[in-house]
């Protein structure tokens, strides 16, 4: 993702609160407007477990799948990543570049220590006969988790991929705000994790 | 080279650089409050503090402070001298967001009472 | 549509027609004016005054604001009305005890049954005239729209719901009726006539169709859902008058599969739709 | 190997679509061979397939719309044909199962592949001239964008050749797209080519909204946009909150198919209504994704040709705000007969009425821009005129559609195709005429006959007129849409009006291609030297004809509305040395390679040939982390270069 750059190399008063704005302002604009776009997405997601989750046409319900204890640590480890994941990137402002390894490979143990909760748990739910297929309840159960999950595993992708660019360039500006829109999905995914375990998990508990 | 020196004079979420406000501390108090809210949502989940059917409701309550601790704490949204824009955004987003939810909910729920 | 025969018809058709004259009010004018400013203040026309400065004024913008704010209040208040008066499911007050008419929409046919009388037919739909008809709909394949223009309103027709729509023949007489909603290959013939009789001769009819033909049992309803399209008007001397919460059950095909579909809304909601 | 893909997915059995794949196959094949012969690929790809310049990725959405409309015009014309001729006992020319996929082809084509790249085209190319600004936020993003659109249009192309469309209809709604009654590749041709450009549209989207916020030169406040970027503006924020939508919708829709799953089967609970609910949540935004851009034009056009600002500047901006919020708020209007409750259906109703509110404030508002002006009859102007007088007749039909009761019996039928058609044509497709008339000098050089033009207009005025009118007879008469053929003869009379009416539109696309071949053939007589021909009033027309790759030598200093105006006004010029060196964006393959590899894995998706798809999707990851990792995306251009092009610009002298 370039930018325009010509902003940044005018005189002075155009780079001021008029004209264009500086290349990082954009670029994470940019993003955030992306990532509005995806929790919207994720709301279709939402909306359409709200209306199907006790369509189970006679399979196990929400109560008989969920287990609580496990939803906990998986939230608990997208939550520590997430904070992991913010130090990281002060770390990086400040570069710090050791920290910002440590904490970085911290992030990323905690978001696949997730992924294989949440993957054993889909195991075990299609093992017991409760897969995808069984009923609307389960397809739109599924399907929203299981796009979180996938959301989760490419931001581990992306994340090996960027510190992977920090240690052969080192953290120059257009690395940090790729680490900058980075640690910005991170969060968002942490903001949804917060609407599937109070929605499905919590509620469906019950 | 160029665009991280720079002053920056609008605030985007995220963008902490040369800010005080983004620091070891506001993570720190952002992540505790957020553990404090999810465990608070578990359990009131599971036990009987709250009223059996504001249960759902409390959750909800607790979904958004969480979401809200998350916007403030770790997207740094709501400081900076011109983060408008933002924040606009923000709501366009939460204001679809409800629409599809509420919205779907509100018409399926209702094509299906008057279904049966 | 143009030449409605009952009531909901009519009401539509003329809530329509003060509709479309209450905005013509405003559509005409604006219609005149935009092609008369145009002529008018053509480059060429020496005799128009000019004012190229002229780009606001408070109370032109307050009459333009106002003007379609107006047209909308009143046929907003006209929409609320008509919308509960004119509801599919409201049923329609006369002194006459309303027919039950259960419609099935398959591919690509017209399956009507009259729980009451225990006969079915397919693709013909013989109604007494003057006599509310209160139909429940769904469909046994696709999604499917149930339209008779003459009598009105048309509604859905959906595999495991059940829809439910009142209409009233005002006078004996044949009314096309079709499908609206694509469903398939088959759609273009997929229509078929109602029959309004004078309600003395619907009883002779019903006889008559109890005399003779088949009776529609399982086998033979599993065979009318086979795709077959431009089926001529067959009548069924008996049917079993649950047969059409089987076809919503999903367990018309299949009486040991479990019941699917089942629909769930909040009790609230429940209690308080309708 | 090949999955599903066979020989017998060729169509030898069927004349028509092997005719039209033959004919259409050789006339790529002949383009492909002049390119060659001539030796213009090299050109082709350094300047404009790997072109990331707004400009020209602006002129090649267009080009992309004004093709695809051709083929979207054939289906109209073959559908328009068949229901003439299919009446009674005649059966028409055209069985069910090819009608249906014209049909569905026609909407979905026409919708995705003809309006969305005409409004993308028009936005890309005029919002950062019009801002004073030398790019878009994101130029290989935009890139990226174009390509995925013009994948998912060959993705719908190469269903003529190869399989089938889709023959449900351009909703595509469940349980009929489901597998279990389609279980062909015409349903998969629809979802994946939809979900590829839809990606494409999403990224546009957020590209433009970017831009809009973010990048806008010196003094551009918000109150100083020209109405058309607003219009933009408004635009692309509704396509990032509707396109996610539509996305989620179909993923569910593919997992139906492709693992079983239940959203909107008829078995194990799901729900086919909620398709139709969620579709919608997309699709009333994208009426009015399509319809604002077109406001902006014409308000563009009609101030500049009145010679006025535009009236109540304000007020329009309010009510295109307005419009993106509301338009949000009134999907169930499409779905009022599915059987929801008097109280839902009347607040989604009045809903509905109230976008007529801030609709009619700006028919208001451009025809006292014309009040006390001096109107100049242009091609854009004619089109813009034609516009009012048609829209607010689709105006009017549309608010008796959102009343629930008239709805119930014109849902579903001709009507309800005469209105949208009404709308669409009389609001989009003129709107982007004028676009196309009005910016035409300013993306070329050279301004268009105005001659072939207005003939041009006329045609597609009347043929309109003849072709839909009709229609909303038929259907308060009570004819389906859809219809293969029709069994009352009495209608023939009205379908044989519509006919005609699509005849005389074809006449008017023939007479738009002569403007085009004329305009080029003397285009040294219609030069546009200064950069301004229609003596405009925004920052677009103070650059030169075509704008320089960097757009603006300087960035302009904005001080007012209408900013070009007012610099005239004062004397002031737009631009002044000396010049300092600027950057712009290098060229990037990055955009066609991926979509290359998008219209690979889709194709492998709906053939079910997996290797090829994950192949595909693997070629897609790397081709983007290769353009993450790679550094020194800008060139620059010197000051002494920008010198030597701007004077040779601004010396007066034959053509430079």
């Amino acid at each position: 993702m370039t930018a325009v750059t010509t902003a940044d190399r005018g005189p002075a008063p155009l780079a001021a609160a008029e004209g264009p704005a500086p290349t990082r302002t954009v670029v994470a604009y940019g993003f955030w407007i992306f990532l509005l776009s995806d929790i919207i997405m994720f709301s279709g997601l939402f909306a359409a477990y709200s209306v199907l989750w006790r369509n189970t046409a006679g399979g196990p319900d929400g109560r008989e799948l969920f287990d609580l204890r496990n939803v906990f640590i998986e939230t608990a480890c997208l939550l520590l990543s997430s904070y992991t994941c913010g130090l990281a990137a002060l770390s990086a402002e400040h570069r710090q570049i050791g920290r910002f390894f440590v904490l970085e490979a911290i992030t990323f143990l905690l978001g696949a220590a997730f992924l294989l909760i949440e993957i054993s748990e889909f195991a075990g739910m299609v093992a017991k006969g409760a897969g995808p297929s069984r009923s609307a309840f389960l397809s739109a159960f599924f399907t929203l988790v299981g796009t979180h999950g996938a959301h989760v595993t490419s931001g581990l992708l992306w994340l090996i991929y960027l510190v992977a660019q920090v240690a052969a360039k080192g953290l120059r500006p257009p690395v940090l705000r790729r680490l900058l829109c980075f640690s910005l999905f991170w969060h968002a995914l942490d903001i949804i994790w917060v609407g599937v375990f109070t929605l499905v998990y919590l509620m469906g508990a019950r | 080279m160029v665009g991280a020196d720079r002053p920056l004079h609008e605030r985007t979420p995220g963008v902490e650089a040369e800010e005080s406000r983004a620091n070891v501390l506001s993570y720190t108090v952002g992540f505790g409050l957020a553990v404090i809210l999810t465990v608070m949502s578990f359990v009131v989940a599971q036990t009987n503090l709250l009223w059996e059917p504001g249960i759902p409701v409390g959750l909800v309550v607790l979904a958004f402070a969480q979401i809200g601790v998350h916007l403030v704490f770790f997207l740094h949204m709501g400081s900076g001298s011109d983060n408008t824009n933002n924040i606009i955004a923000l709501t366009y987003g939460v204001w679809i967001v409800f629409l599809v939810i509420a919205g779907s909910c509100w018409i399926m729920f209702n094509l299906y009472a008057n279904m049966m | 549509m143009i030449d409605p025969k009952g009531p909901i018809a009519a009401a539509e058709w003329l809530l329509m027609i003060n509709a479309t004259e209450i905005m013509l009010v405003v559509v005409v004018p604006v219609i005149l004016a935009t092609l008369g400013f145009a002529w008018w203040y053509r480059a060429s026309n020496g005799r128009a005054s000019r004012d190229p400065a002229w780009a606001y004024q408070g109370s032109v913008e307050f009459v333009t604001w106002s003007i379609p704010a107006l047209v909308v209040i009143l046929l907003g208040g006209v929409c609320w009305i008509g919308s509960h008066q004119l509801d599919p499911r409201a049923p329609i007050s006369v002194n006459a005890k309303p027919l039950q008419v259960d419609v099935v929409s398959l591919d690509w046919k017209w399956l009507f049954i009259y729980p009451d009388q225990r006969i079915a037919a397919v693709n013909e739909l013989v109604i007494p005239a003057e006599t509310p008809v209160s139909f429940r709909l769904t469909s046994a394949t696709v999604m499917n729209s149930f339209f008779v223009p003459q009598l009105g309103s048309q509604i859905y027709a959906m595999t495991g719901m059940t829809t439910h729509l009142n209409l009233l023949a005002d006078k004996p007489g044949d009314y096309p009726g079709l499908a609206t909603n694509f469903n398939g290959d088959g759609f273009s013939d997929m229509h078929f006539i109602v029959t309004a009789v004078p309600a003395g001769d619907f009883d002779g009819w019903i006889a008559k169709v109890r005399s003779a033909g088949a009776a529609l049992d399982d086998p033979g309803y599993a065979q009318l859902t086979k795709p077959s399209s431009g089926v001529p008007p067959t009548t069924y001397r008996s049917v079993d008058p649950d047969l059409f919460e089987r076809i919503v059950d999903q367990t018309a095909l299949n009486p040991d599969k479990a019941r699917a579909g089942n629909a769930w809304c909040p009790p609230t909601t429940a209690a308080a739709g309708g | 190997m090949l999955g599903r893909l066979s020989w017998s997915a060729i169509p030898f059995d069927q004349p028509i679509p092997l005719i039209t794949s033959v004919v259409v196959i050789l006339i790529v094949l002949a383009v492909l061979a002049i390119v060659t012969v001539k030796g213009w690929w090299p050109y082709l790809w350094r300047e404009w397939i790997t072109s990331v310049d707004h400009k020209r990725i602006g002129i090649m959405y267009v080009f992309l719309g004004l093709v695809m409309m051709l083929r979207g015009f054939a289906d109209a014309i073959m559908m328009r044909t068949q229901q003439a001729v299919a009446v009674g006992s005649a059966q028409g020319y055209l069985p069910p199962e090819h009608y249906d996929q014209i049909f569905s082809a026609h909407g979905t084509i026409m919708i995705f592949f003809v309006a969305m790249p005409l409004i993308f085209g028009m936005m890309n190319f005029v919002v950062p001239l019009q801002l004073g600004v030398r790019d878009v936020a994101f130029p290989v993003l935009n890139s990226v964008a174009f390509w995925l659109t013009a994948s998912g249009a060959l993705l719908v192309n190469l269903s003529l050749f190869i399989g089938n469309f889709a023959r449900t209809g351009w909703w595509n709604y469940p349980p009929l797209s489901e597998l279990a009654y389609s279980p062909g590749v015409g349903v998969d041709y629809y979802l994946w080519s939809l979900q590829i450009s839809g990606a494409g549209t999403l990224m546009g989207g957020i590209n433009m909204v970017t831009t809009i916020l973010k990048l806008r030169c010196p003094g551009m406040s918000y109150f100083r946009m020209p109405v058309f970027c607003w219009t933009a503006l408004a635009s692309s924020m509704l396509i990032v909150a509707a396109f996610p939508i539509l996305t989620a919708t179909f993923v569910m829709l593919l997992l139906d198919r492709y693992v079983g799953m239940h959203f909107f089967t008829n078995e194990a609970g799901g729900n086919q209504m909620m398709y139709v609910n969620l579709f919608w949540i997309w699709g009333h935004p994208e009426v009015y994704i399509l319809i604002l851009p077109a406001f902006g034009v014409f308000s563009e056009v009609i101030a500049t040709f009145s010679g006025k600002p535009l009236f109540g500047y304000r007020s329009m901006v309010l009510a295109t705000l307005a419009i993106c919020i509301i338009s949000f708020m009134v999907w169930l209007h499409h779905f009022f007969t599915m059987g929801a409750g008097a109280d839902v259906n009347a607040f989604f109703g009045i809903m509905s009425m109230i976008i007529a509110v801030p609709t009619g404030v700006k028919i208001f508002n451009w025809l006292f821009t014309m009040f006390r002006g001096s109107v100049v009859f242009t091609t854009p102007v004619l089109y813009t005129i034609g516009f009012m007088v048609t829209f607010v007749i689709g105006g009017l039909t549309g608010v008796l559609l959102a009343i629930p009761p008239i709805d119930f019996v014109v849902h579903n039928t001709v009507f309800l195709v005469a209105h949208f058609h009404n709308v669409i044509i009389g609001g989009v497709v003129f709107g982007m005429f004028a676009a196309y008339n009005y910016w035409f000098p300013k993306a070329f050089g050279f301004t268009l006959h105005d001659g072939w033009g207005k003939a041009g207009f006329w045609c597609w005025l009347v043929g309109f007129y003849l072709a839909f009118m009709p229609l909303y007879v038929l259907g308060l008469l009570g004819m389906a849409r859809r219809l293969q053929h029709i069994d009352d003869p009495g209608w023939q009379p009205l379908l044989l009006v519509a006919e005609l009416g699509a005849v005389v539109i074809f006449l008017g696309i023939l007479c738009q291609i002569m403007q085009l071949y004329v305009s080029i053939r003397t285009r040294e007589q219609r030069r546009d030297q200064a950069g301004d021909p229609w003596n405009g009033r925004t920052l677009e027309w103070s650059t030169s004809s075509p704008p320089p790759p960097y757009n603006f030598a300087v960035m302009p200093k904005v001080e007012t509305l209408d900013a070009f105006w007012e610099m005239k006004q004062a004397g002031r010029a737009a631009r002044q040395p000396p010049y300092e060196a600027i950057e712009v964006p290098r060229n990037t393959g990055t955009g066609f390679i991926t979509a290359f590899f998008a219209t690979m894995t889709g194709f492998a998706a709906i053939w079910d040939i997996w290797w090829m798809a994950i192949l595909g999707l693997l070629a897609i990851v790397i081709t983007a982390s290769a353009f993450g990792w790679s550094e020194n995306r800008e060139q620059e251009i010197s000051a002494d270069e920008l010198s030597r092009r701007e004077d040779a610009w601004l010396s007066p002298g034959p053509a430079a």
